[in-house]
């Protein structure tokens, strides 16, 4: 009966490593329209499968199917495939700018931009976002200047952040979004005390935030859990499964074990998974979860299922831990040419259009660099005034820091 | 006006601004219902309500997270850290965010919160419900630091910290929550009712975040303390005859340095005192500023008095204490060396 | 659609308080013996139910039924009712000897003491535990010397901890038990770490470690699920829901909206709860975590459900937070009466031999407490040599504590 | 010999302890498959197997709660803390449990593990890419905290904080990774070949923790510094022409305290340089240490170059770091003062 055989540590690994062809064959998915949706005052408990599934609505053909549906207006789905362009086209001209060495750092969302375009989108303006540092998403479809967010990346006279920040860690009170941190998941539990407060004020405004699946282990993830289900907090928590946390893959997480939506089981919390690369399922799962939310009724958590198809950051190199040719074999594609294919499937946009926006895009972009440019990039140009480097340490300056910045000299 | 203890201060301060002030809730572990294990929230919930004082999970880091979250909405929380020993799960959102929101976000967003907590040792709590974490709080740009050391200055203070729009480490002497206490364990404990910051007005009123308070002028030696320890300095001052000047810090970051440094440049001499361990303590910044500001008047070596470089003994609390012996053998020091 | 009512914000309050009649009619029970023992390989997936219902072998009467019945040799059964005799014996002369000024502090587990009595019987002797505070009855069961913990308690010349802990927090590598922490929850993702190691070393020793419902809110407790379920450690990880934290009922730590079992599942690891009061089912259930660990088979999480019967600890009035009535009103009963009507039921024992056994256990604790005293209490008799106050900190005593020491005068 | 740079120097260190020791193994994020970050442990997984150097969840907490657990069982644990802005989520397990297990359990059971992170601006890593926190661990009782600044004493002290039988915080000077620094990022970078401490043996050898290094001898001055910093210190004394002894302190607990003080004893006036911020930092215990111990024979104040009270702006990065120019005008005024 007792069994005292010698015990041995089990370490997960990745199915594929460089050099391997590109193998997905482990991921199985339900189909479009598959996963029906539950009404927004479902008992958690009664909607748990919904954990283990995967909510889809956009076919391979492009075809919006089943009660996941949200029937949006076209000219939603028109704004949210340019946001999408947008960020595309954003990140591809800031990549280059720290490629030429004009800042320092830079970190794209590509192949991820339904996750925080669509949600922006299902959002009330004047919700709260706690973001991680991949959502510029959601800035971006919210209306925020592009040469805005150069200013900050470029670190020159005109960032909002007067240059104290690295690359990309916006802060936009204005647009609902939330200063980022450079520390992981810190923001979780963060937008749940937020939440709370707008409950406890008897606001109508939520709260949202966002954090990768690698970023679930850290213990602020349970404390978020933990506080949303206790104090009903009326909040969407996000996790972006977009399957690896630099050179990790989700399996050091825990993915071979349970989902991340499965996650917010032992919480009682109600728990979502949904296509991270279907536009119209992101919007319909959100929408769902902001109505139960202002319908008092607590939090959802959400994993959002995506694959990250560029490296973690400019400082990273894919290549060296992953079949180069993964992104392209992802099974559930590119968002944004899933949501152009459904667009021109209802007759709602032609592949010109899609060029012509392409194009706007880009200029766009172009446009917001050449302005942000002119004043300055990090090191060259005009900097933020240096005295500025002693301020808001505090809301009044103290004895020290003024002695410091007269050491300084300024 | 009615004799306050300093746990009674505690609770008029907070019952004050839950009237005054709609943004200002109070919350943590056990201090709903029951109104926390040391009794500072004790009837505010019944009186205030189930959302302005509640139970939380035990889960610090949680608690602090869940008040930036609320000070980023405008909200102005007050949490209860059940023991400083319990603070660390909470240092990571203490430090990186709290202390750091107002200055990376060039001001779009602060944490305008209270983080109340009661720290030292003379409980016979053994090394985790005895811990003076104070320099861990000192170091970290961007967070106030406040210390009490009595009735009066308690409620001034902690209302100036909760109406204050920086994060504010609010740590509180658990030994002299019902008395002052002088440091000598083996005499009969003395209740505030005698001592004159017994006399705390009802109503609001601050006490300003920054300013040291001299309570008691001397000619020949300065000691700086705060919490517990001004106490201590006290009795110290009295059994030893000496004529030292008696600096209660009030707040530690930022520091009052004028009032320390005239002091010193008067008296020459300068002994510092704390419960904490000593190294990397926060009398190590004492020592340092005094000396960078006063070396050309310094008569003798700034002494430092402080608990040892371990553990806070469970058997041993009384000579882990530095008491009146061990303050009055630095003062002598101080005074001939 | 869109609804933008007022929101507010709930905070979870108990269904009575002092003055109430106890009421327990919100908890449902399954039967004894109604729910079945799956195979020790069973994928968690599949063994979800038990996270929900309650692993029961002892009914009403005594009778041990189903298929968790663990069988065991009725010796074994009154080994495990003398040592919770004898820990309640103990608890209430050292919370006698607290109220007599002997000592500062102390912390008792009545209503409790099968969880850990149980868990004593059914792992191996050299099993390492990482106990909280409440699990006296590992020492208890494992046989470690009475007098030794009540040195430890007294902080006298003899005190294996050299009067450095508060009373209760035990240490004893030899007898496979953990040193206590003050820190709550911290022993969790320990306990991982050092079943990590095991299975390193190719050892066949397992760990097991407790936390308390309250204590389930730490981001550690999170650690150890994810760190035990990635590297299937071969851990026992306990929860013990006796329903209080201090002050605060379990509605505090999300017992309202799921069960701490649940908690398990999002990390795929298998959930069991258990009638904490049941010596029998208590048994069954670690010793088939136990078994399926040893079979590298990984970590299982397992809920005690219970009830604390007293104060929190000797600094805590219960009354003022909770009906007095509670504890004799708890559906589940008292963990050694229901074993000895078990025992009697199987003809295996009598009310004599109770009576006998609990005198033998109050005489046991009366003859350690005498040897313990002479030695010394609290602030009398003989203290453990002061000098010691500066060893192991470190190793070797560096300079800095030489002179501390020096300092001090011994 | 090989010449190796500090990350070299870092791998082989581990190296050659996995391959002497079975009871080390390391892990951390990212540290496994792909190297870590800063590339130290790559190549150590495919040579010594996945269960002996492997990848982490994002965790930093759980990381530490499972080297002491693994600590308790037996083994001797290296994990690496991204860096060390990252340690916070991780300190209650540092302080609370590391730091005490010896002392709460008698020598019942002790954690042995070590913790490496990078520490330190100079990359352009902002706020949360550039800390230095080395404060906020010497003043926790029963951790020792080490700081190389050179590839030989890097391999050196790290083999010897893997076999020290206490918890070792070991900061990595990030900045001087590849090359050494002396503080002017506007000249060209230089490579670790050309400096004579890039001579690492290949095999085991040890650095003593707790011993200094006075890196250059020196009749007026001492200046007192660790890691990145020695590097700036020594190009200080080049280009101020003061004959500065300039002592590399390689462990911050337990400190060289002899080889301090007969320095200052003899130059009669120090400076201490550091970049962690300069409110309650590690400055602050040496000036306080000095002051102590060399009174009577200090000829000017003791000055302390550190970073700025601020969090580390990304923008200023050169005008944060406490480079040569402040370092030689803290020289200066200790000169005259
Ligand atoms: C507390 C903390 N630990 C470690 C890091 C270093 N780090 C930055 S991003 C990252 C990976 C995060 O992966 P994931 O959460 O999956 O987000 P993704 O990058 O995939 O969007 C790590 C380990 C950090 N920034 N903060
Ligand atoms: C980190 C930490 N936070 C708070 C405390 C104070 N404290 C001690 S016991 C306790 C309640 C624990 O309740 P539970 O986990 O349910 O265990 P039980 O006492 O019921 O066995 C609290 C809050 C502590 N010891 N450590
Ligand atoms: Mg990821
Ligand atoms: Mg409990």
């Amino acid at each position: 009966m007792k069994n005292r055989a010698k015990l041995s540590l089990h370490v997960p690994a990745p199915a594929t490593r460089p050099g391997d062809a590109p193998d997905f064959s482990g991921v199985t998915l339900a189909g479009a329209g598959e996963v029906s949706r539950p009404e927004i005052d479902a008992h958690p408990h009664d909607i748990r499968a919904l954990a283990y599934s995967l909510i889809r609505v956009l076919d391979d053909k492009g075809h919006a199917l089943g009660s996941w549906n949200p029937r949006l207006d076209p000219e939603i789905l028109r704004k949210g495939l340019r946001a999408m362009l947008l960020t595309r086209a954003f990140d591809d001209r800031m990549y280059r700018a720290q490629r030429q060495g004009k800042t320092s750092f830079y970190m794209k969302c590509t192949g991820e931009e339904a996750v925080a375009v669509a949600a922006a989108q299902a959002l009330e303006p004047d919700d709260m976002c706690f973001p991680s540092y991949r959502q510029q998403g959601l800035l971006i479809a919210r209306g925020y200047p592009l040469v805005q967010m150069m200013y900050q990346i470029y670190s020159n006279a005109m960032d909002p952040l007067k240059g104290r920040q690295l690359p990309v860690m916006y802060s936009s009170k204005a647009f609902g979004f939330f200063t980022i941190s450079g520390n992981l998941g810190t923001q979780f539990p963060q937008a749940v005390g937020w939440a709370m407060a707008s409950a406890y004020k008897g606001d109508d405004r939520i709260a949202a935030s966002w954090v990768g699946e690698g970023t679930t282990a850290e213990g602020d993830v349970h404390h978020a859990l933990n506080f949303a289900s206790v104090y009903k907090a009326p909040v969407i928590l996000n996790v972006v499964n977009n399957q690896w946390a630099i050179s990790s893959f989700s399996g050091i997480a825990g993915a071979q074990e349970a989902t991340f939506a499965s996650r917010g089981i032992g919480y009682g919390l109600p728990a979502l998974r949904v296509d991270g690369n279907d536009f119209l399922a992101v919007y319909a799962v959100t929408q769902w979860a902001a109505e139960r939310a202002r319908a008092n009724l607590g939090a959802t958590l959400i994993e959002h299922y995506t694959y990250r198809a560029e490296g973690h950051s400019t400082s990273d190199d894919p290549s060296r831990y992953r079949p180069s040719e993964d992104a392209k074999a992802w099974p559930l594609g590119d968002p944004i040419e899933r949501l152009k294919v459904h667009l021109i499937a209802i007759r709602e946009w032609s592949e010109d259009k899609q060029q012509q926006a392409h194009a706007e895009a880009v200029e766009q972009v172009k446009d917001a660099n050449k302005t942000a440019e002119a004043v300055g990039t990090l090191g060259h140009g005009e900097p933020p005034s240096l005295k500025t480097m002693f301020e808001d340490v505090f809301k009044d300056m103290p004895w020290h820091l003024r002695r410091q910045r007269q050491e300084m000299g300024v | 006006m009615p004799a306050m203890n300093m746990i009674q201060a505690l609770n008029s301060a907070l019952d004050v601004m839950l009237s005054k002030d709609p943004n200002v809730l109070t919350f943590g572990e056990d201090v709903g219902y029951f109104g926390g294990v040391f009794r500072v929230t004790e009837g505010l919930q019944k009186k205030h309500g189930l959302t302005r004082c509640f139970d939380t999970p035990i889960g610090e880091g949680g608690i602090v997270a869940v008040a930036i979250g609320m000070g980023a909405y405008g909200l102005r929380p007050v949490v209860e850290i059940q023991f400083a020993d319990y603070i660390y799960p909470a240092y990571d959102q203490l430090v990186s965010e709290a202390a750091r929101m107002r200055y990376r976000s060039a001001g779009d967003f602060t944490a305008p919160m209270t983080l109340r907590t009661p720290y030292g040792g003379g409980i016979y709590g053994g090394q985790t419900h005895s811990q003076s974490p104070e320099a861990l709080f000192t170091h970290v740009a961007g967070l106030k630091t406040v210390v009490p050391s009595t009735p009066y200055d308690a409620k001034g203070l902690l209302i100036s910290a909760i109406e204050d729009d920086d994060p504010v480490i609010f740590l509180e002497p658990k030994r002299i929550y019902n008395g002052p206490f002088d440091g000598y364990h083996d005499r009969p404990v003395q209740s505030w009712a005698k001592h004159p910051a017994s006399d705390v007005p009802a109503g609001h009123y601050t006490v300003p975040i920054g300013k040291a308070a001299i309570v008691r002028a001397g000619a020949d030696l300065t000691v700086l303390a705060y919490g517990t320890m001004v106490h201590v300095a006290l009795a110290s001052v009295t059994d030893s005859g000496i004529d030292a000047e008696v600096i209660d810090l009030r707040t530690l970051m930022p520091v009052d340095i004028e009032t320390i440094v005239a002091s010193v440049q008067k008296t020459g001499r300068c002994v510092i005192v704390h419960e904490a361990t000593r190294t990397s303590g926060y009398g190590a910044e004492l020592s340092a500023l005094v000396q960078e500001n006063c070396f050309h008047h310094l008569e003798a070596p700034i002494e430092r008095v402080a608990g040892w470089d371990t553990p806070y003994p469970h058997a041993f609390e009384w000579q882990y204490f530095p008491g009146p012996a061990r303050v009055i053998a630095a003062m002598q020091r101080a005074m001939e060396g």
